[in-house]
């Protein structure tokens, strides 16, 4: 799975982008913010206030946490947004 | 009317809206309106060094092509463009420009405005402020009227 | 915020969008929006030679400063520009050109179109149809759909 | 007094301005239609349909026909605009 990060959670996480083979057991975006907070201080600092992380599945924005991840293979994460 | 011809850029470099529209009605007589909208970085206090825009390549277009794509659904419209930059913008410099041409007003000055409002809230850009006085940029937060703009839409 | 900026003109040459937009920015950092309108010469059957544009000199000008000063009591503008053409248009050329610019996006959009509105009923121009096929031309009907356009405003 | 038609009035009255003494009579907009309409076919023609003729004095709309004209330099007679 490809994961991009963008933004200030960018700057955290300290890279935009990474190659992962996620366990069988994320089947969600709720599970992978979940396992996400366990893989070090980086990840649990901008997972503090989930709310305001959105999500992009396949570069559509995926609004509900309880959306499967299964067939997708390239996750986003990024703050609001503030183009225009 | 024919398909609305829909156009979708994300540079860096600037635009030239009379070329733009000047491309967008040439060689057509069944457009009588078009309406632009340009952004342009504000700096108000003088504080303000450089905008850097940051996007995510490939949504970036295709979320401004879904945004388009309901506005042609929703009014007879032409033709749409928009052109958004990333990069280092500085103060009073272009940041966005959209496009919409109709054969009436109303339909061209609702697209363009539509369009705006949805790119604002869902177009996966980020904007960082970095400040004269100080190497450490910093987020713009995301703003409620942004939010409530779209109420109109419904 | 500033006093606006009020600039019209009548005149036959063309105007190029970009060049006013660059005008009345030009070295201001708190105009964040800019909102254009174009009105296009239509000619969808292909029978029109030209258009002519016949204007009252002195209150065309008069007028449309009047709209324009009850558009910047509404709305806090920085510069609102009225530019029309008068005398002969070709099909597929600019008859007309607005441009509203403000701090945010609303003002400007609301601006442009209240402005494009009531110049249409108000303004002194009167609009002839010369087709190909005929030496005589018409003049065009005033629209009942531009008077109703004006509801949106009370 | 000086009055201007434009667009087929002025095609109609076959000229676009007038410098003209107006009779003491001739107090408000009504009184200088029915004045125009003495003058010859070519005024009675496109006063027709009072109705729809717009006047401006000196060059600000009149709507009113029981407008006075007191004062007044420059009436100009119209039909409904078609700009923009």
């Amino acid at each position: 799975m490809k994961i991009l990060y963008f933004a200030w959670i960018k700057e955290r996480v300290g890279f935009g982008e990474e190659d992962i083979d996620l366990p069988a057991e994320v089947k969600t975006i709720d599970n992978l913010f979940t396992w996400l907070r366990g893989r070090g201080e980086e990840f649990e600092a901008f997972l503090e206030q989930p709310d305001i992380i959105r999500v992009a599945l396949d570069q559509v924005h995926a609004p509900e946490r309880d959306t499967s991840l299964a067939g997708v293979r390239e996750i986003a994460l990024f703050p609001p947004m503030t183009g225009g | 009317m024919a398909e609305p011809v829909i156009k979708i850029q994300v540079q860096h470099a600037d635009f030239d809206l009379n070329d733009e529209i000047r491309q967008l009605t040439a060689g057509r007589h069944d457009i009588g309106a078009v309406v632009s909208f340009s952004g342009l970085c504000r700096d108000e206090d003088g504080t303000l060094a450089a905008l850097e825009l940051e996007h995510y390549p490939g949504m970036a277009e295709a979320e401004i092509r879904r945004i388009a794509e309901q506005a042609c659904k929703r009014w007879p419209l032409a033709a749409l463009v928009a052109i958004h930059r990333h990069g280092k913008i500085l103060p009073g410099e272009n940041i966005v420009a959209v496009i919409a041409a109709s054969k009436h007003r109303q339909a061209a000055f609702d697209g363009a405005n539509y369009l705006m409002d949805f790119l604002k809230t869902r177009a996966p850009f980020w904007k960082k402020e970095h400040p004269k006085s100080n190497t450490e940029g910093e987020w713009v937060s995301a703003s409620d009227s942004d939010d409530s703009a779209l109420n109109k839409w419904d």
